[in-house]
């Protein structure tokens, strides 16, 4: 039975802090942190993004999430930290790890988790470029990289 | 009871993110005369016009969670539900 | 240009600390971790394993590895770190990272990097189960996974 | 110079990993008579004998990387190379 780790949270996190819920039995760990871009808008530089979500729903999606990846690639532990709030460009917005025994299990489980939680986990952007404010657009694309796991 | 005598569904609407921001409320009581579906919900809330129209109808694409699942226009609702309405997800 | 760093350490290592030398602009960071396995042989659970490499082809192969993979998929930073030495259980072997604008090109890159990685960078292995030593023999599934990646 | 003289070469040989535990040694100086290719170097060191011919020849696999680039037998041989034998590769 794999060990699943999920949080929503304000805080910051640690990469080898939260690698220790994992415990170090495993021979492979992928991680994917995902970052707040410096990005320009017509020339303006971001200021800060605010990160919504629905609070219940996401903790039991993510919670769902984790287990079903686990078993998919039979993984020995994964972890899933979101963080919400307002960030700023730079600042860490998610963390997923998998461990397993062999590296190709961990790699993919990482790549599956984090389409399967861009199109279904229940958290959206909210960009500043100085005083303007807008919501970021869901892509199709996160949608064509979810089709390539079929059911999970 | 009478399944065809119209009981009332009382739901908790709640509008997230973007929608929040557009139809300017981020929760309110409702009551329905059940049975009803999403389907029904949507069709009094569209029928408010302006801007609750052309957010929840036309070309603009949103989901609906009840209870926190997502559901669907045909997803029958039960009374004190939860009822979610948001844009289409953004995070990670 | 991206930012590539490699190096062929006996120390240990710290994901953070290693992690600074790409910078915080990127919005995918992508990583994989290996580490000495909880292993058992006939019984006898494994005391340690030794990293043996080709001082001076090594450091060049990867490189060349770190340049070519950075270069393929559009990074902004790679990172290759690879201990040598004697290791024991749950200790950290090798640490790939791969920054980029989006997530597919950061995990394909660390997955394209270690398969290359374990079947061209000059490093042995030798484990240790109790007072029996033996070298770890090459995989024929590694060749394979290289295969996936046509020429770099 | 003739071409067809021989050209003494200075080959400095390593031996790596399980290669330098059979063979008993972890380098050697050996004087070729040139030109010669990596499969020239084989055949000298399989002249041997025991346990040189078992491990450089029959299914035995191993590999060649001459001045710290990967070869084959074909690789021409200079003055001063750095020859090393070595198994296949286990790191990751």
């Amino acid at each position: 039975m794999a060990r699943c780790h999920v949080s929503v949270q304000h805080a910051d996190f640690d990469f080898a802090t939260e690698l220790g819920w994992l415990g170090d039995g495993s021979g492979a760990v992928a991680s994917f942190i995902g970052r707040v871009r410096d990005d320009t808008r017509d020339g303006v530089p971001l200021t800060a993004m605010t990160l919504e979500h629905y609070p219940g729903m996401t903790e039991r999606v993510l919670e769902e999430l984790a287990q079903a990846v686990a078993a998919r690639f039979a993984l020995d532990g994964v972890l899933v930290l979101h963080r919400v709030g307002r960030l700023l460009p730079g600042e860490q917005i998610v963390l997923v790890v998998a461990t397993a025994p062999h590296r190709h299990a961990a790699l993919q489980a990482v790549d599956c988790l984090m389409d399967h939680l861009k199109s279904v986990a229940p958290f959206w952007k909210c960009e500043e470029y100085g005083a303007a404010r807008h919501w970021v657009d869901a892509r199709d694309s996160d949608q064509a990289a979810l089709a390539r796991w079929g059911a999970l | 009871m009478n399944p065809t005598e119209p009981t009332p569904l009382h739901l908790e609407v709640l509008y997230l993110a973007r929608l929040r921001d557009t139809l300017g409320r981020s929760r309110e009581t409702l009551t329905l005369d059940g049975p009803a579906t999403v389907a029904d919900l949507l069709a009094l809330l569209r029928a408010r016009g302006a801007p609750w129209d052309s957010e929840l109808g036309g070309d603009r694409v949103f989901r609906v969670a009840v209870d926190q699942y997502m559901a669907d226009p045909a997803t029958v609702l039960v009374d004190g539900a939860e009822v979610a309405l948001f844009p289409p997800v953004t995070g990670g």
